[in-house]
């Protein structure tokens, strides 16, 4: 466990998520995805009170709620004890405008240097999978019609950063630069930052190559580039992960994360 | 971005607007919706506001069936394009007038095309891309006479489809039962087709008879139909001379006082009744209570459903 | 006024109707369609208790019912009185593997020999037209995703009969032939019944062109043909439309159609 | 056709069935719907019943997200070929453990989607036309791996977008609160992607905790999901181990019993203690309320939401 003042590594990682949500925007908070769930509801209850927040396919008002408990499983129906309104799951994929305002979390088997990401499953032969991965989810969409999303992971290693994905479920930079999305018509906001354990990424601006942009307390410019199994750009200063404040830590411990999945 | 103190909590902002704050997005050309169905539930406010402001050639998506609220915004020379696939009043006036009479002088144009391509192209606009297929049609002199829709080729087995374009709406006006004040919208019965038009819309207001609060809505989210508007207009008989449901019928009298002034244009190129109706109900009263007292109290509360 | 025990036209009109809705069919009663709307609560009271009766967008339970009420609005509030369900308007219009149980009522401006129909307007240059019609609301879709429909008119006579709509607006049999309707894709239904307060037409089985079927009581077969403005089939016998048996002219005036709307 | 006096009014059909009787209705080869979500409201009576009789090579339509049902189907080896963006267990099994050996060892075929594009196959068979046009997807790895998805130019603006196929379904098996003997079924919440599924499929069999009054119903009836469906099946706590909203969550621990077994299979290649759970739980009761004796009444009385 951590000190009272010392956030960890997790909490850290919420709050980089959380700095980069506005007020008014839209999002989503899954089950099982603590640190997004955590960044989201961070922003909300501090600086996003017209933030819509989605929690199990509902249109959750949480903002005056003293604790709000963390649920397991998208499915469970006690979640939806906040709701305003249903999203009908196929309104909810299908009626694309009101992502405009969307950020979205995506994870990721195997994520590459242009922020390309696979959810797919691992091998060369898509009909001899080495690893059947689970599949894609709405995370193919949800990475184009938002207005920008963040690839988070739970770890740091080159099986995850690869030279390339063996599939791309969730376009991010193509084969790069800038116009790689409109291109292809895609709505150009695509991925922003790369949050890990261990360092946040974000993504070059002309290359639109992935550029290491600060690592957390203790870890090391090295450690993150032994653990990356591509060249990352690396600026001549890289900051060290801003840490919550001691306001937002006590927000985050006392009314979001309760039950300490963001400590241990 | 500012954090806060507990003490100092950030609150959620309302969204109750002014019909003039709303109709003050609209400018000149735009693609604007008029929701509701034939006899009920248009946002009346909206309509008489756009045209006493004197908004000009606008692109008019009405409802799948409308009413002839989108007759009065023909009438007064606010549109130049009407997306429609039936502008009438029913037994009230088979064929709106002013719509029969400009069409005829090429004054408006028709982007001809029937319910279920309405909802084709609402759709495709919902889900940002360029159009939706459809079946029905193939056949018909729809693709003639609308040549924004294309005649195609599916890409999966090669059937003849029609293709209907998206359509985009800048601004939706919408009249609903209730909402609280943060834009969450219910309506008695299921809205006609308003969801779909909301949904394809960058921007919406909606105005409804009673606005109430938050955990009035919390009592039942399934029933929302808008989760969040992006502004509410107070506005009790706001429908008026339409219904609206759960809360009063059309006020038949008014309509048809409407149809014969608008029928003297249509029939007799006379436009002073028009012109007559237009002084007192649209471009005369200060306001909305203003035209509810020239209709007066007494019509207006004999519109009970029951 | 007709005596007690005669039928009018219009309540023959929606006999005619009644006799080809079997159970388990879905219908619209559509407002201001007294003559549709007779026909199908007929058939549903006497021997469709399993039809699905659409009144005012919503599943209407009206079997019990002693008396229903006839709404001269399709936005009559009033009518939903008896709903066990909504159809939002779009899942009306766009969900379509209900209709194949689906039979409908269609009026028309311009109806030609082989059954397509105009409600767009009339005039040979659409852009200069001499009588704009109201439009196809959800004509064009409706006639093609039933099962079949049925074309129902007011007036039998040369103005509503042509040789060539102006315009198309609900495809019938095309330029004629059985398969004229499936080579372009679309179902084979297509329209059976043409039904006038003359006579009654279908269309013959090869050529699909229209041909009378039976004439109304009263009415000579040189009437029907005089009103029409193109060459119609005769058959060598033209039956007289069969009128409807004491216990349907009861439900029909007692519980469907109280206020006469067929009897003025 | 026939008439009746008022005396003999012809009576409505209830439209409650036998389990049995829905199931003798798939037939091996045939495409079958699933409807829930991850770890909620499937219709297990309709999984298990469809293993017991041995029913081969279906084309499997999972929810949006699939839950262990789907992997059970496929571990007792009825799955030709499934079509779903997810198959897993959330926290309870990241990806499901029969789903993902099965597709590895090349006995079950993907049909590789993601959500959206799925809602449109569902939406096309629902509209009858062959495809639906959906714009993320280009430029990813779905096209190239599922060639039934084609890349295609809009005939409109020559954009480069995908055609999703209609998704038809010929049998959809759901799970719901409610409904009444006719087949009106309402759910607690929205049913998941439940509607989408119904109106794709040209029959559905609807499995209730309970069966409620038709007056029940036409209380609210906007809260009908489903108007029609052509069987019902009374299945008190029928989508054990997943949760049924309103009534029981999921049982966690029988969901971990599966997940452990099938686990071996995956990782051992030891199917023992799948057909284990297989003999206890699918082909040995001979009924649901011998399935839910197995489980224990205590186990299913200690599921309650709150």
């Amino acid at each position: 466990m951590q000190s009272e003042l010392q956030a960890t590594n997790r909490e850290i990682m919420a709050t980089v998520l959380a700095r980069d949500l506005a007020d008014g925007e839209w999002v989503e908070v899954g089950a099982n995805l603590p640190v997004p769930r955590a960044g989201v509801l961070l922003a909300h209850l501090l600086w996003g009170p017209n933030m819509t927040v989605m929690i199990a396919m509902t249109k959750a008002n949480v903002l005056n709620e003293p604790v709000i408990e963390e649920f397991q499983l998208i499915t469970d129906q006690r979640a939806t004890r906040w709701a305003e309104a249903y999203y009908l799951h196929d309104d909810l994929v299908e009626n694309m405008k009101f992502r405009r305002k969307g950020v979205f979390f995506a994870g990721a088997l195997q994520i590459d240097r242009y922020g390309n990401s696979n959810l797919i499953g691992i091998g060369a032969d898509y009909r001899a999978l080495k690893f059947r991965g689970p599949g894609a989810i709405g995370v193919c969409n949800a990475t184009v019609m938002n207005s920008r999303f963040h690839l988070v992971v739970n770890a740091h290693d080159k099986r995850i950063f690869v030279p390339k994905c063996d599939f791309v479920s969730a376009y991010g930079w193509g084969s790069g630069g800038k116009d790689a999305r409109t291109r292809l018509g895609l709505p150009g906001g695509g991925p922003r930052y790369v949050v890990t354990p261990l360092a946040v990424m974000d993504f070059e601006d002309e290359s639109k190559r992935m550029r290491l942009k600060s690592v957390h307390p203790g870890v090391s410019v090295q450690q993150v580039l032994d653990n990356t199994g591509f060249e990352l750009l690396v600026p001549a200063q890289v900051a060290v992960t801003e840490t919550p404040s001691a306001d937002e830590l006590r927000v985050l411990r006392t009314r979001i994360d309760v039950q300490g999945a963001l400590r241990n | 971005m500012t954090t806060s103190t507990e003490n100092a909590r950030p609150e959620r902002s309302k969204r109750i607007v002014d019909i003039e704050h709303a109709l003050a997005q609209v400018h000149d050309g735009m693609t604007v919706a008029i929701g509701g169905f034939i006899n009920s539930s248009h946002p009346m406010l909206a309509v008489r506001g756009l045209i006493k402001r004197g908004v000009k050639n606008l692109t008019v998506v009405g409802a799948a069936s409308s009413g002839l609220e989108i007759d009065l915004l023909i009438a007064a020379g606010c549109a130049r394009r009407v997306v429609a696939p039936y502008v009438g009043g029913e037994v009230l006036a088979p064929i709106g007038p002013a719509f029969r009479t400009a069409v005829e002088r090429g004054k408006v144009e028709v982007f001809e095309l029937d319910e279920a391509m309405y909802y084709a192209g609402l759709r495709a606009a919902a889900q940002r891309v360029p159009f939706n297929p459809w079946r029905s049609g193939v056949g018909t002199s729809f693709p003639e006479i609308n040549p924004a829709i294309k005649t195609f080729q599916d890409p999966i087995n090669g059937e003849t489809l029609l293709a209907i374009p998206a359509l985009n709406i800048d601004i939706a006006f919408l009249h609903a039962a209730v909402s609280d004040p943060y834009g969450n919208v219910q309506y008695v019965g299921h809205g006609y087709g308003d969801r779909a038009i909301y949904a394809a819309a960058d921007a919406s207001f909606v105005q409804v008879e009673q606005v109430v609060s938050n955990e009035e809505i919390r009592k039942d989210p399934l029933r929302t139909a808008i989760p969040g508007a992006d502004g509410i207009i107070r506005a009790r008989f706001g429908a008026h001379p339409y219904s609206s449901p759960g809360y009063y019928t059309e006020d038949q009298a008014h309509i048809r006082d409407y149809v014969k002034a608008a029928t003297a244009w249509a029939k007799a190129d006379d436009f002073g009744p028009l012109g007559a109706y237009l002084d007192r109900f649209v471009t005369g009263p200060a306001d909305h209570v203003d035209y509810l007292e020239r209709v007066g109290l007494r019509r207006l509360l004999a519109l009970d459903e029951y």
